[in-house]
């Protein structure tokens, strides 16, 4: 098997779910198998907001959503030496304390884990098709999360390191 | 040509998606949202300042000023606030 | 009950031992009550260094281990917004594949807990009084890790942030 | 005072931790390392480049100009490899 340099050893893993993240076992299914040396994870959870939020709906983009987070997680996988990279986001309603978006990446080394994890949230935040409202305790539904422009800061960021 | 609308800019059109005849002279992005933001009050109400929308253009992400001749699906939605 | 500007709403968590260490039961225990948003972790493994390692043995120099990273831990949560800081340290013989060392910092939003993570990693590197030797599959005891200049560097480059 | 030594540090002088009496004039750190490795070849090989080890004095590192007096455990070391 000949592979350019810039193609990654491996394929980055997406998954666009309704269904909870069994954060255990997705940690349990990078299993670097001795050669990885560091693995970083990120959870995203849905806050409470001091009790105001029953609960979090996400509308996404059915295959666009999937397709950019397989572009993104495949950007970062060709930028950084990476042994494995799974990317997941839930979709539907998500209740305070539940996980929205996890992502996983395993490396030799940890700095490229770490780099490699953060890139992946700064897009999947900018680029991912989805879109928050708030369902509040009080039986109204909320307005339409806004987009935060220390978001589209921090995913800038990387077109200058 | 299909058009697909998300979060609030579905919501203020009242559609999820429509099939649509653009009349000769849409080339960009700009011109469609131009001209839609014309088709009536929801319309209008979703399009008040287009230049905020965000569209995809056969599922990949493209700018105001991208010609659109020859996509099958156009969506146009809000700044992601997924993560 | 007051309490300084610098002062965390909370107690860094460190451990230092010699069992295998539970990530998922780990990350449970990071559980954020609903006011967390974002949740990073790093686990550093021990690698297999392509079939040549039997283990690592680790030692460490008890007391000052866990206030080191006691100490370094304090540090993050002074610097970072943190909602909860956990590091446990192996020490002892540590097979390839196994765990040896677990950051876990949450927050309200990701910047700080990516930044957290990664800060506790680097001062683990070259502040807690852990050394590496290696054990081989021939039978023999190789030499002791060598201190990484990298590492130094990785470490530093938080003065100048 | 007592020294305790680690690593590479521990197994060239041999020992893990032994009680001295420091002779008069040994102020810093660095004068410490110094006596030491005057004391036997088993030392002169661990402190053969003094520069390079690390130290604690009482669990908290110290640079080498940092005065010992008043130290109850000095802990000499290879630079740290552990995380």
């Amino acid at each position: 098997m000949t592979a350019t340099p810039l193609e990654p050893a491996f394929s980055p893993r997406v998954r666009v779910t309704a269904e909870r993240i069994d954060i255990a076992a997705e940690i349990d299914s990078m299993g670097g198998g001795g050669a990885a040396g560091a693995l970083v994870t990120f959870c995203g959870y849905c806050r409470d907001e001091g009790g105001r939020l029953k609960a979090l709906e996400l509308e996404h983009y059915p295959g666009m959503a999937e397709r950019q987070i397989a572009t993104i997680a495949a950007r970062a996988a060709a930028r950084w030496p990476l042994l494995g990279a799974l990317a997941i986001h839930r979709y539907g309603l998500v209740a305070p304390g539940e996980e929205i978006v996890f992502v996983a990446c395993s490396s030799v080394h940890r700095g490229a884990a770490f780099e490699a994890a953060s890139f992946l949230m700064d897009f999947m935040k900018t680029r991912a098709p989805f879109w928050k409202r708030e369902h509040l305790v009080d039986g109204t539904v909320g307005g339409w999360v806004e987009a935060k422009d220390t978001d589209e800061a921090a995913s800038d960021r990387w077109h200058r390191l | 040509m299909k058009l697909v609308y998300f979060a609030w800019v579905r919501e203020r059109i009242g559609l999820t998606e429509e099939e649509v005849e653009l009349p000769a002279g849409i080339v960009t992005v700009e011109d469609l949202l131009h001209w839609l933001k014309g088709r009536g009050p929801n319309y209008d109400a979703a399009l008040q300042a287009p230049e905020i929308v965000r569209v995809a253009i056969d599922q990949e992400h493209g700018d105001h000023s991208e010609p659109i001749a020859g996509a099958r699906e156009i969506a146009i939605f809000p700044p992601m606030t997924g993560g």
